[in-house]
């Protein structure tokens, strides 16, 4: 480790309140629309339209679309939900967790972490709806007085899951636009134009950052992280029940819920670092995201690779330990079965790729930071896809055993998804502040007050 | 001047410090309805405005305590009461997994209640609101320190003097 | 740069969101009303013959079983061939407009289509013979048809309806030989159900059994 | 049943001219189109009157069902049900009950095997088939084909107008131009026919030939009895038909005889057999055969040989123990010598039996072994054949006479001979050189194709006749419903032309109870005419020697063809359930493949799917391979009835047309075969894909010898339930559970597709088969033990095992699979959302789920088919057994109104009701009495994957093998 970067500045000298309000506000209300935005923009699109045509087939024709079958009756679907809504967990984790334990680096990530949250955890909400046999009758799920005065079975855990999604999905939105409302007063107060004042007028609320709101805000504020990360934690642990719960050799592991928290929060800072590089080049954020601030990120996201490789051996250490015939049988399958090209992936990505993160100078190298977060994404996903299909395709009646074969839906599907995301993500960052001012103006502040 | 179609009395400061220095001299000079404007929070300014107690902590406790009770009855009623079904020889009272469905509700009515209460607390939404009138206040949102003396306190008479006093950026009366 | 808004804009944000709020109930009743049974509950409903249940049962008296012939054995409690109508109406009022569909009918030998009342879904297995034979009256699912001059649904036919005396025969149940009859209140309903419950071994622990009525 | 007026024939015309060239769905179309239309109504009724009393009541079903599929089609969401119409009776006929199923007796012939079956049938709708059990070839069991013919009856496909060259006619038309044909003495009159085996028709055709005494009758069969009489004829001078009673036979040999799998009386045969295996009892099987069958499936001992190989060891076997002065005494090998020892140790108790794809040499040795052994008259009888057709009325003959010009008119009645003649007879190119071609069949398949009338027949199902079953039994067939199309029977055909009444039914009752009414109802009800089966006449043999036969030398490769184990010759093509029902032991669904032995695949490194090219002389055609174990090393079998080039939607183009390489002299095998890979490969749609048992034992099996040492041996050390945290459940009246004796397992489907059948499983096609998405409610798993050489084989037939720790019913999050309190695992498919989690956790995968929408809820015909009684199950529902709930409710509620206790035995599940050996036993283990309690008291009784404490009601009684102790080593 490098006590210099320790010693680095979080924040580029000579800036002032108005300097950060003025660079962070231009990016929205003054600069213009790049051409490089615009592409991105319509690959984005035209992804999203895929995945729309993909769920209009879906709703005529069924599930059958795509490769599902016996016995693998969850495949694409179910790994692409848990690698979107594991990569929201980073979010939450930078602007709650290091919230919590006082981390002023925090600051300039915490806007678009959050962002990245919400609309991963968005993303990854449409792919249980979507995997239903029958998509329009989800709210059966949800327990509401009806006709049939059925209810819903609560010992399940995609009930569990449900709940977590619903309760995830809402907090994550609220703390997002909460941190964001003294945001939008600052755009509101600095539009030109009328709409945008309107605009930003009515998102803001009205804020004018009274003393006694900033103190119930800041209070909020702190409750609020304080809830966002049991929850956070919680919901990843459901996650992981839909699996363990189940009794399929390689699923019913209680190993799971922590395995499942550090694999999120692994993808999750893999995300924010492929989303906060371009960021930092496009924006000329390097005075706020200094060279610390993307060092201590790969620094995280070598602790998390770490605990889920370490994961990894556990698991295999305790099939031979507990010498379960099943579960032998299925990690043997992993090895060297029919789906072992997807193992040995995921453990490049996710173990082979990261150790390079050891050196202080692959750490400055934004290209191979951005090269390797990569690798783990799709690393991620190769692993969630392992984790379902090579314990469904060989359980436990030799007669039973069958392949899954993805179809061109089941790509689409992923890679909609993705457009989406980005389509999201670009939009945000032409029409809301991608670095959080109050909180850099009070960096700012802290940062040129007289250090006892 | 009388506080007739007059909101108060706003003044401008160069920073947190001076914001709050003003402030709490004002205060001890007997005024009682001030306010302050910051564009980030400023540590102890609320304070020093005048004495602040926050409910919200305890809101979010009922909040909390409101959705995970709920839902443990609801479940309760639901898988014992209204309609118990015999499920994979499991017994109709299942607590422990009752437990997680009722741990993301209890979260999730805390942090509602906490959020409602924030805005009801502080009034919002509040879209038009009298010191917006000043075009300087613009800045609150920016670099800019306010304190305002409200029309209705009782020593407003000599509030602008008080204001000028304590050498501020710049003064302005804040119409109604 | 002075106010964005107008002091009396926050009303119209108020009215917009209380509009939002309107619609949605709106709608949720709409959809609540296209998904709803053809005919309401206690909505008569028009037939090809102006039958009155009241006319044939409350005045004349004829007994249920004599049209709804299979009531007593099998699921369907069976609608009656237009040969059961012909053994009095080959004499009596043959010549009225009301009956001249089934004058014409049996003539050309083209059968009535008669409005179905009580329509549960299909993946619902209904069985007549078996209510019957456990004591539940015609009255407690069909209502008072002998004072119906033309015929409607008298209750739901909900699932938490039918759910209401699954759970709770002895609510409901009357002594066989009271079944058919319309008028017949119990004195002590909750003692009389006990009994009958334990008389006609009505397995009260599998009555709400999904399979009792979905397969 | 039929209204046979004058009034109705005329009405009939006119209805038919204005259905003309009405097909499939546009026939239900136009029907509905006149039953609203005033003036068309009269005529209809007076024509059809079941049709006007049912269509209205089945309109009703099939709005249900449409409104069912709306309102899970999701749209549906937001539209309210349709409002149903009834339509009362205008008079109600006798005892027809509102909804009750009733069931009729009658008989199925399937190429000269005929089987007595109960037909049920909803509102007059032949829903169902059953096995009758008062008939002696049925017993209660029932084959695939047999279950199937109620989806033929309701077969859109089917023809439904006669076609003049190819244009909609009348009979009327036809019979005027017959009319024409019966001035002269009929001359150049031939008529074609399967195998006769209905007293009458052979009457009719003895008066045709009567009255045109130039005319000519001929008989094809392209898989018939034609060796097995053959053989007989060698060894005793007559054709007799060979009856064996294997309740007597301790020892048997089978020289690929297929005696459980394809042979007449089969379902007879499997019931006595899998009788004498109940330990400690149990017979020794012991086969050779060049190709896995059943029969070798379940042999203590199968040697795989060459065709030739089985005849060579036959030979060498009547040397041992001196018989027919072939083979020399002094054989040395070991196995040989020791199934000698061991038949000449139960003489009297022993059989040899030869199966129809052997030459009769083979045949006449099986007899004089038979004889030999003293078998006769205990083991086997033999009684005069039902029909024996003379060789110069073969297929051959016909064709030379076609091709030479001297046939004038040809009449088929229900044969195929333009698919399925064998390559070397031309008869697809001599038919145009006949001038007047006239053919009656269902379809309009190759050969109607050829003829310038195509006539549609009667089904089965709608039609008069009678059939003698192979032991001689004669049954009465009735219509359970008027024909729905413009259909005839041959018999109604063959009346017209020799000036009969188009009465049948008198002619049927004139025939067996002339002036006995009563007796002709007992018949009608009972499905069997009493005592009338044929007497035997043991013979005694003739043939001292036997015709030497060829043997081919060693090292070329042989090609054999078999009927297809479901579609038989290809006459039930068009059938989806039979084409989807994976064939027994290759696991493989539409269509067929050239089956050929691990070693040869080794040796020409092939795998499973590899298309090679097959040649034999000048014929040749392109197979795709699958790799067989038990296959003899050098021999490559083929099935018939694939390949149909106008079967229909379902069975155009399934497969390869085996036939190409077929010829009339040696119809089973052919020596000389050239193999060789083409580079291609097709992925074939097989439903099991890993057929070892990985150690896992899901069948458990052994010895008689273990059994008889210690019952318990296969027993685990530990108790069978492991403990449980859960509280017990209150015992309830009833516990439903079910035993399946692996024992009695013959593995031939006929549970599968009978659930099939009484559950509205639809069929999913060929893509989705492969895809792994079949819907059989009931599996029935295989799996190798051994060598790949001559493995032991198991079958296990795997339904829902209702467990009471159900895996499933947790992880559903909407209680769409849940328990009730008789222990039924139930699926709620109007409750389920289709996340298949359940499936996921089922360890038995059992679950089946409609990935897309399977269920057909347009074809109108297809829809009268399904059982009212079961949920038709739409897109994005999982669904699995249950039991068949329809039957255990009915019975519940009959016993309840009555308020008496259900009867054991009084609930007989689908499965269970089609299985030939009685290897299912479903009933209440609450009662400790009943026949499942005891089955599951056996010391053989064990549970699948026990060690997840998933406690199945549904146990299996193990495998056992009674293998010969001094061939242990090699067994």
């Amino acid at each position: 480790m490098s006590d210099a970067l320790d010693r680095a500045p979080l924040l580029a000298p000579g800036q002032s309140l108005a300097g950060v309000t003025d660079h962070v506000s231009d990016i929205v209300l003054k600069r213009p629309t790049g051409r490089l935005w615009l592409a991105a923009f319509a690959l984005s699109l035209a992804l999203t339209g895929l995945l729309a045509t993909g769920i209009v087939w879906l709703l005529m024709r069924g599930v059958g679309i795509w490769g599902l079958d016996m016995p693998v009756a969850w495949a694409f679907a179910i790994a692409n939900y848990v690698w979107w809504i594991a990569i929201g967990m980073a979010g939450t984790f930078i602007s709650a967790a290091l919230y919590l334990t006082r981390q002023d680096w925090r600051s300039p990530l915490t806007r678009y972490a959050e962002t990245m949250t919400v609309f991963a955890v968005s993303v990854s909400g449409l792919f249980p709806i979507l995997h239903l046999g029958r998509p329009w009758f989800f709210y059966w799920l949800a327990p509401y007085p009806d006709r049939m005065n059925v209810w819903p079975q609560w010992r399940s855990s995609l009930l569990w899951d449900f709940f977590a999604i619903v309760a995830y999905l809402i907090v994550s939105l609220l703390y997002w636009y909460v941190s964001m409302i003294p945001d939008l007063a600052t755009l509101r107060d600095r539009a030109a134009t009328r709409g945008r004042q309107v605009f930003y007028g009515l998102l803001a609320l009205g804020w004018r950052g009274e003393a006694r709101h900033w103190k119930r805000f800041e209070t909020l504020s702190l409750l609020l992280a304080a809830l966002a990360v049991p929850l956070v934690f919680s919901v990843h642990s459901m996650v992981a029940l839909d699996f363990s719960e189940g009794l399929l050799p390689g699923w019913h592991s209680s190993i799971f819920p922590p395995f499942f928290v550090a694999g999120a929060l692994f993808s999750g800072f893999a995300m924010a670092m492929v989303l906060g590089l371009p960021l930092r080049h496009w924006f000329q954020l390097g005075d706020f995201i200094t060279p610390r601030h993307i060092d201590n990120l790969a620094k995280m996201m070598l602790a998390a690779g770490l605990f889920v490789d370490y994961s990894y051996l556990m698991e295999t250490f305790t099939a031979f330990y507990g010498m379960d015939r099943y579960d032998v049988a299925m990690t043997m399958q992993r090895f060297s079965g029919a789906y072992a090209w997807v193992f040995w992936t995921t453990i490049g990505c996710n173990v082979v790729a990261i150790q390079a993160l050891w050196w202080q100078r692959v750490r400055a190298n934004r290209a191979a930071l951005f090269g390797i977060s990569v690798l783990v994404l799709i690393g991620m996903w190769f692993e969630r896809f392992m984790l379902i299909v090579s314990s469904l395709y060989h359980d436990f009646l030799p007669s039973s055993w069958g392949m899954f074969y993805p179809t061109f839906w089941d790509i689409a599907f992923l890679a909609g998804s993705i457009g989406l995301f980005f389509l999201l993500f670009l939009l945000f960052v032409r029409v809301l502040p991608i670095v959080s001012m109050s909180d850099m103006r009070k960096l700012v502040h802290r940062l040129q007050e007289p250090r006892p | 001047m009388n506080g007739v179609n007059v909101y108060g009395c706003m003044a401008r400061f160069d920073s947190a410090e001076s914001l709050r220095g003003a402030a709490l001299q004002l205060r001890h000079a007997g005024y009682v309805r001030l306010e302050a404007y910051s564009p980030f929070a400023v540590e102890g300014l609320a304070e020093a405005l005048g004495p602040t107690r926050s409910r919200l902590p305890l809101l979010v406790l009922l909040g909390g305590l409101f959705g995970g009770i709920g839902t443990l009855a609801l479940q309760y009623y639901s898988a014992v009461i209204d309609y118990p079904i015999d499920v994979g020889g499991r017994p109709a009272a299942s607590w422990p997994a009752f437990i997680p469905a009722a741990l993301e509700m209890t979260i999730l009515c805390a942090v509602l209640a906490g959020v409602v209460g924030m805005l009801l607390g502080n009034g919002l939404p509040q879209l038009y609101h009298p010191v917006f009138n000043v075009a300087r206040f613009a800045q609150a949102s920016r670099d800019g320190f306010f304190l305002v003396i409200r029309a209705d306190d009782p020593h407003y008479n000599d509030a602008r003097q008080a204001l000028l006093d304590l050498a501020p950026l710049s003064v302005d009366e804040v119409p109604a | 740069m002075g106010q964005v808004f107008h002091p009396r804009f926050g009303l119209y944000v108020q009215l917009v969101l209380l509009a939002v709020l309107v619609s949605l109930v709106c709608g949720a009743l709409v959809w609540r009303a296209s998904t709803a049974e053809p005919h309401g509950v206690d909505e008569p409903v028009e037939q090809p013959v102006p039958f009155s249940h009241k006319h044939h049962v409350g005045d004349d008296g004829i007994d249920c079983r004599y049209c709804h012939s299979s009531v007593e054995t099998s699921a369907f409690a069976g609608i009656p061939p237009l040969s059961t109508c012909m053994t009095c109406h080959s004499q009596l009022y043959t010549d009225t407009a009301a009956l001249k569909p089934v004058v014409d009918s049996w003539r050309h030998g083209v059968a009535l289509h008669w409005q179905r009342v009580h329509q549960l879904p299909d993946f619902v297995y209904f069985n007549h013979s078996i209510h019957v034979a456990k004591g539940v009256g015609c009255v407690t699912c069909h209502g008072r048809v002998d004072r119906m001059p033309l015929t409607w649904r008298a209750r739901p036919l909900s699932m938490q309806w039918c759910l209401d005396c699954h759970r709770a025969p002895q609510q409901y149940l009357r002594p066989r030989n009271k079944v058919f009859d319309m008028a017949w209140q119990a004195k002590d309903q909750a003692a009389l159900g006990m009994a009958l419950v334990k008389r006609y071994h009505v397995d009260t622990r599998r009555l709400s059994d999904c399979s009792v009525c979905h397969r | 049943m039929s209204a046979n007026t004058p009034e109705a024939n005329i009405a009939m015309q006119a209805l038919r001219q204005r259905m003309a060239g009405a097909q499939g769905p546009r026939f239900w179309r136009a029907l509905e189109e006149l039953a609203d239309d005033a003036h068309w109504r009269e005529t209809l009724h007076v024509a059809l009157p079941q049709l006007v009393a049912l269509a209205p009541m089945d309109r009703r079903r099939f709005l249900k069902l449409l409104g069912a599929s709306l309102a899970l089609a999701g749209l549906a969401a937001c539209s309210s049900p349709p409002q149903e119409q009834m339509v009362p009776w205008l008079r109600q006929p006798e005892g027809m009950a509102a909804d009750s199923a009733r069931f009729y007796a009658s008989a199925l012939a399937c190429a000269g095997d005929v089987c007595g079956v109960l037909v049920e049938t909803h509102m007059g709708r032949p829903t169902k088939i059953e096995g009758n059990p008062a008939h002696p070839a049925s017993l209660g069991g029932s084959a695939p084909a047999l279950q199937a013919a109620v989806l033929e009856l309701w077969d859109p496909d089917r023809s439904q107008t006669p076609l003049h060259h190819g244009m909609p006619a009348t009979w009327d038309d036809l019979f005027a131009e017959l009319a024409r044909l019966s001035r002269g003495d009929g001359r150049g009159l031939r008529v074609l026919s399967g195998a006769i085996v209905s007293p009458t028709l052979a009457a009719q055709r003895d008066a045709l030939l009567q009255k045109f005494p130039a005319a000519r009758w001929h008989q094809y069969e392209a898989a018939g009895q034609g060796q097995t009489l053959a053989g007989t004829a060698s060894a005793f001078g007559t054709p007799l038909q060979p009856i064996y009673h294997f309740d007597q036979a301790q020892r048997i040999l089978a020289l690929d005889a297929d005696f459980l799998g394809s042979m007449p009386g089969r379902l007879a045969y499997a019931r006595a057999f899998a009788r004498q295996r109940k330990p400690p009892q149990m017979n020794r099987l012991y086969a050779v055969e060049p190709t896995p069958s059943l029969t070798g499936a379940m042999a203590d001992h199968c040697w795989p040989m060459s065709h030739d190989g089985v005849g060579a060891y036959a030979r060498q076997l009547a040397g041992v123990l001196g018989v027919g002065g072939v083979g020399d005494a002094n054989v040395d090998d070991p196995s040989l010598r020791a199934v000698a020892d061991d038949l000449r140790a139960h003489k009297g108790r022993s059989l040899v039996l030869a199966g129809e794809t052997q030459p009769r040499p083979v045949h006449a040795l099986a007899h004089l072994l038979n004889q030999a052994l003293g078998n006769i008259g205990h083991t086997v009888d033999y009684i005069a054949p039902m029909q024996a057709a003379a060789p110069d009325d073969s297929l051959a003959s016909l064709c030379k006479a076609m091709d030479a010009g001297d046939v004038q008119t040809l009449l088929v009645l229900d044969a195929n001979p333009a698919y399925d003649a064998p390559a070397d007879l031309p008869f697809a190119r001599a038919l145009p050189k006949v001038p007047q071609r006239i053919h009656l069949g269902l379809y309009r398949d190759e050969t109607a194709r050829l003829c310038d009338w195509h006539l549609p027949m009667a089904h089965a199902l709608e039609s008069w006749s009678d059939l003698r079953a192979w032991d001689g039994t004669a049954s009465i067939v009735q219509p359970l419903i008027e024909p729905l199309y413009a259909g005839r029977s041959a018999h109604q055909l063959l009346a017209a032309m020799l000036g009969q009444p188009m009465d049948i039914r008198a002619l049927l009752q004139s025939r067996w109870h002339a002036g006995d009414d009563e007796g002709w109802s007992r018949s009608l009800r009972e499905g069997v005419i009493a005592d009338s089966a044929t007497a035997p006449t043991n013979p005694s043999a003739v043939a001292a020697s036997v015709p030497a036969s060829t043997t081919s030398p060693s090292g070329e490769l042989e090609l054999l063809f078999r009927p297809d184990p479901t579609l038989w010759d290809g006459r039930y093509a068009n059938n989806g359930w039979l084409q989807e029902l994976p064939k027994p032991l290759s696991q493989l669904t539409w269509g067929n493949a050239a089956l050929i032995s691990p070693a040869l695949a080794a040796e020409r490194k092939l795998v499973n799917g590899d298309v090679v090219e097959l040649r034999v002389g000048e014929r040749h055609l392109r197979a795709p391979v699958w790799i067989m174990p038990g296959q003899a090393a050098r021999s490559i079998t083929v099935h018939l009835g694939h390949g149909r080039r106008h079967a229909g939607h379902v069975g155009d183009g399934v497969g390869f047309d085996a036939n190409a390489l077929r010829s009339h002299r040696a119809p089973w095998r052919e020596g000389d075969l050239q193999l060789h890979a083409t580079g291609e490969r097709i992925e074939l749609a097989a439903t099991q894909h890993h057929h070892a048992m990985e150690g896992r034992a899901p069948v458990r099996a052994g010895t008689l010898a273990e059994y008889l040492h210690n019952a318990r041996f296969l027993q685990p050390d530990e108790p069978a339930t492991p403990p449980s945290l859960y509280p017990p459940k209150p015992p309830g009246e009833y516990a439903w559970g079910m035993a399946i004796d692996l024992n009695a397992c013959i593995g031939c489907k006929g549970c599968t597709i009978a659930c099939q059948a009484e559950n509205n499983i639809p069929v999913v096609g060929e893509d989705q088969v492969r895809r792994g998405r079949e819907m059989h409610w009931i599996r029935v798993d295989r799996y190798y033990e051994g060598s790949a050489q001559a493995p032991h084989t198991h079958h296990q037939p795997v339904p829902c095992m209702h467990c009471e720790h159900a895996p499933c019913e947790v992880v559903c999050p909407v209680g769409a699979t849940v328990h009730d309190a008789e222990g039924l695992n139930l699926q709620v498919y109007n409750r389920c959302v289709g996340t298949r989690f359940c499936s996921n956790n089922c360890p038995y995968k059992v679950r089946r789920f409609n990935f897309l929408q399977y269920a057909d809820v347009k074809t109108e015909s297809l829809k009268a088919q399904r059982n009212p009684d079961v949920s038709v199950r739409n897109r994005g529902v999982m669904e699995k057994c249950t039991y068949c709930i329809q039957r255990i409710q009915t019975a519940h509620i009959a016993a309840d109104r009555d308020g008496r206790a259900i009867a054991d035995g009084e609930i007989v599940t689908a499965c269970q009701a089609a299985c030939p050996t009685q290897a299912i036993t479903f009933g209440n283990i609450a009662d400790p009495h009943s026949a499942v309690s005891k089955a599951k008291a056996s010391p053989l009784d064990y549970t699948l994957l026990a060690e997840l404490n998933t406690r199945p009601r549904t146990s299996y009684g193990a495998h056992l093998r009674n293998p010969n102790p001094a061939l242990e080593d090699d067994a």
